[in-house]
């Protein structure tokens, strides 16, 4: 099954959850979802089309546009197709359900995005931060508006 | 996992700072007797905001920045990263440009596996193991140190070619050096293969099958360990990695002794590669031609869009995500580590094993916990 | 969660007063004698010959931080011997980034260390904050807080610069202008 | 097994090359690539701020500095704050006049007991002021050799 064929058979099988559906090319696809059924789509992906490698999940902001974007980027371990999820959701209010259920190893990239980017996952087993300390919770430090990014504290002799 | 401690049980933490751990991070098991019921894993201890500063360097600034994520896999970081800026921008790498860096890539996965292996035989009570292979990976630093001009950090790779072409005598002095690491690598696996307590202490210990392996997402030699052969050389071929003839190592029993083997076999194999790249690499030039983006160029404005791009780690896959805005800086960077899923498969491998396999099990992962941490 | 509790600063006065009987070198009136006399050079010149260090590896420091205590550049030449306990050692080397987590952590592993204790910042993680000086999470000036002795720039410094840097502080402990005892 | 180590061991005692490296006492054989600290050519430099504004890490500043060891005219030159220099090479590499390059300085004109030391004026980078590191460089090969 090619690239062509997978983006195909997931448009006809969410029809109106998927859009802007594109084939990058023969290894690459892009596609964006609606938040509410991203886990429907990762069961769908990882038992009719052997996506079964989630490659990462990440946030990115777009403080313009309002809106921050959780890309799940999903490979497999028998075809080399890679797939570029989106899912879109307003930036004051971000909330996505948890893939924990689907892909074992979202805990960690999930717990991660909660504490960088403040996208609060439902249902995740244990939505803790990982790599700040307790304090920094709610800086949301990845955010295109944090305050303390350039840290100028560091002594510069020039 | 702290709610329920059992009269009979305790908790203990190993980490951050502790010898038998390969860099700082903490691990917190529960303890039944000698036997650990429940495990978890606590990062953040180096987090440095790697993401986020590349965010502010431009594109050049940034080559200097991904050195430092994982310090034992430098090159293995700037390919995916120059990659990435490679696929937004179209630029074509010259084909000695591409050996060199394939050759470059096989040299520092075999200093990694080295050091792995030393630091993990260390943690299992074999410690002049350790002093045996860092004495070959010196001599293999030595040969790295005269291309790329630095030991570990060498910011050698650029925008569609490299810094610095081979010196003159390169081949001469890899063959010397790995006419010496052939034999150390036969002898070490003599010595693993033979030594009834070292076995005793490995085979049949943290065993993954390959349907956990590939369900908790691991990828690079814990998993060829469990014989899914993935590899991103073979399955997304990057560089000139489709042209060269090398095979993927597996095993099929997926303890920790597997997963040393592997690695024992994949130096040999990277050796198989970097002696072909030598034989056939051409002459020319090392750097594009007519691009819009010369060698000196500080600021370049790559076109808008956004990639993935991932190539083989020493550790397993290494990705990045970039997202471009058409200025001089990135307007996102995502760094999918291998280390992140397979330190995260710890507390299910530890759970039933007595305390002194925590060292055998976590070592044999190889994991490098900068990588994890960014 | 398992908290690391705020770090209790073992001041020596502190600990004096609670041991009647129990004299330190640093404060009592023997050590205050001997700091005039030649006997002061003789402690200094056995404290010089056994610079214990702690196995803390941070970060890519760390990495030449072992290769230096292997056969390669054998630190052992110089009595120079790498310990796991902070309990046994005498010289802390920061070899990597400090960040606002494992600060407590390091202050701690420095706490435990008995006197007299020195400091080598290796790298330039630990001299400035190195290329994450800028970063939300690490934490920049650690020489504000640790007495640190020699300063060892490079991004990772080579192996020798760290027996440089040994060298350097048995200099600087026969000049005795280290901060590591008061003089 | 254990014998086999032993003789192992023992066969290294005398019949193979010996490992170590003797520093500091001898220099350790550098490559010519080696990126140490960074020597300054007053003459060719132009005072641009190219290396400046190329600089990962803010590490370079442009400050006025004579133009010779005894001349009182100045001009603009760069500075370096050792203590946040990485070594990349960046600097060298961008430099239009070729102004800046490498030595093989790395231990003792660099190693300091105070952190204020680890600015290198423009003069420092000169070597117009001693830094004490002329013994530094040791033997100087072109490429590798088994040491």
């Amino acid at each position: 099954m090619d690239a062509k064929a997978m983006i195909d058979s997931l448009s006809s099988q969410f029809t109106g959850v998927i859009y802007d559906a594109q084939v990058e090319s023969d290894i690459r696809i892009l596609a964006k979802v609606k938040p509410e059924s991203v886990k429907d789509i990762c069961q769908y992906l990882k038992e009719k089309l052997s996506f079964g490698h989630l490659c990462c999940e990440f946030g990115v902001d777009y403080p313009e546009r309002n809106e921050i974007e959780v890309v799940y980027v999903i490979g497999s371990y028998e075809h080399p197709v890679v797939l570029t999820l989106k899912a879109i959701l307003p930036r004051d209010d971000p909330e996505v359900e948890s893939v924990v259920p689907v892909y074992w190893n979202a805990n960690w990239y999930e717990r991660e995005t909660y504490e960088l980017f403040g996208v609060k996952y439902l249902d995740h087993p244990d939505l803790r931060p990982l790599v700040l300390p307790q304090d920094m919770l709610g800086e949301w430090p990845l955010r295109k508006d944090y305050k303390g990014f350039p840290n100028k504290t560091a002594r510069n002799l020039v | 996992m702290y709610d329920e401690v059992g009269p009979s049980e305790m908790i203990v933490h190993l980490g951050p700072q502790h010898p038998m751990l390969p860099g700082p991070f903490r691990l917190n098991a529960k303890l039944r007797g000698e036997t650990v019921v429940d495990s978890e894993v606590e990062m953040g201890w180096i987090h440095k905001g790697i993401e986020k500063i590349l965010e502010n360097k431009t594109y050049l600034q940034g080559i200097t920045i991904v050195d430092r994520i994982c310090y034992l896999a430098a090159l293995t970081n700037e390919e995916a990263y120059v990659g990435c800026v490679e696929k937004l921008a179209g630029i074509e790498v010259p084909e000695r440009a591409q050996y060199i860096r394939v050759i470059m890539e096989e040299l520092s996965r075999i200093q990694s596996h080295l050091l792995g292996m030393g630091e993990y035989a260390s943690f299992v009570g074999f410690v002049s193991m350790f002093m045996y292979t860092i004495k070959e990976r010196e001599d293999l630093m030595s040969v790295i140190d005269s291309v790329t001009g630095a030991r570990i950090t060498h910011s050698f790779l650029r925008f569609g070619g490299v810094k610095d072409d081979l010196p003159e005598g390169f081949k001469e002095d890899v063959k010397y050096v790995f006419g010496n690491l052939r034999k150390a690598i036969d002898n070490y696996e003599e010595l693993f293969s033979t030594d009834s307590i070292y076995k005793a202490r490995t085979v049949g210990i943290g065993t993954l099958t390959a349907e956990v392996a590939k369900d908790i997402g691991v990828s690079g030699p814990p998993l060829r360990a469990t014989g899914v052969a993935f590899d991103i050389r073979k399955d997304e071929p990057y560089l000139v990695y489709k042209d060269l003839d090398f095979k993927v190592c597996t095993q099929t029993a997926g303890d920790v002794f597997a997963r040393v083997q592997v690695r024992l076999d994949e130096m040999r194999e990277s050796m198989y590669i970097v002696e072909q790249c030598l034989d056939q690499i051409p002459s020319g030039p090392i750097f594009p031609e007519g691009t819009a983006y010369g060698r000196r160029s500080p600021v370049m404005r790559i076109p808008a869009g956004e990639v993935f791009h991932r190539v083989e780690d020493p550790r397993g896959e290494m990705g990045f995500y970039m997202v471009s805005d058409g200025s001089d800086k990135p307007y996102r960077v995502k760094i999918r580590g291998p280390v992140y899923p397979t330190l995260q498969a710890l507390p299910p491998l530890l759970k039933g094993v007595p305390v002194a396999d925590i060292v055998a099990i976590a070592g044999s992962m190889d994991t490098c916990t900068s990588e994890v941490d960014r | 969660m398992a908290e690391v509790e705020p770090v209790s600063t073992n001041n020596k006065d502190d600990m004096q007063e609670e041991i009647p009987g129990v004299m330190t070198t640093s404060t009592s009136a023997i050590s205050d004698f001997l700091k005039k006399t030649k006997a002061q050079d003789i402690i200094n010149w056995g404290r010089k010959n056994s610079l214990w260090f702690t196995v803390n590896a941070m970060g890519c420091c760390g990495v030449e931080l072992l290769s230096t205590g292997m056969a390669h550049y054998d630190t052992d030449r110089f009595g120079i011997i790498p310990r796991n306990s902070p309990r046994h050692a005498d010289v802390l080397i920061i070899s990597g980034y400090v960040t606002k987590k494992y600060f407590p952590a390091l202050k701690r592993i420095w706490d435990q260390m008995p006197a007299p204790k020195w400091v080598i910042a290796y790298g330039d993680c630990a001299i400035s904050g190195g290329p994450f000086y800028e970063s939300y999470s690490t934490r920049q000036n650690v020489d504000e807080v640790f007495p640190v002795d020699i300063y060892v720039p490079g991004c990772p410094p080579r192996c020798e610069a760290l027996i440089q840097a040994f060298y350097e502080l048995q200099k600087k402990i026969v000049a005795k202008k280290d901060k590591g005892t008061d003089y | 097994m254990v014998l086999k180590n032993i003789k192992k061991a023992l066969n290294h005692i005398y019949f193979k090359p010996t490992v170590t490296r003797m520093c500091p006492e001898e220099p350790t054989r550098l490559a010519d690539r080696f990126r140490g600290l960074q020597k300054l050519d007053k003459s060719k430099c132009i005072g641009c701020g190219i290396c400046a504004n190329t600089c990962p890490n803010n590490a370079i500043k442009i400050v006025k500095a004579k133009i010779g060891p005894d001349s009182s005219k100045k001009r603009w030159f760069p500075s370096i704050d050792v203590g946040h220099c990485l070594f990349c090479g960046l600097c060298i590499d961008q430099c239009p006049k070729g102004a800046l390059s490498s030595t093989k300085v790395y231990t003792t004109g660099v190693i300091r007991w105070e952190h204020n030391d680890l600015l290198f004026t423009p003069d420092m980078l000169a070597r117009e002021v001693d830094i004490n590191a002329e013994k530094e460089a040791g033997e100087e090969v072109s490429r590798w050799t088994p040491q």
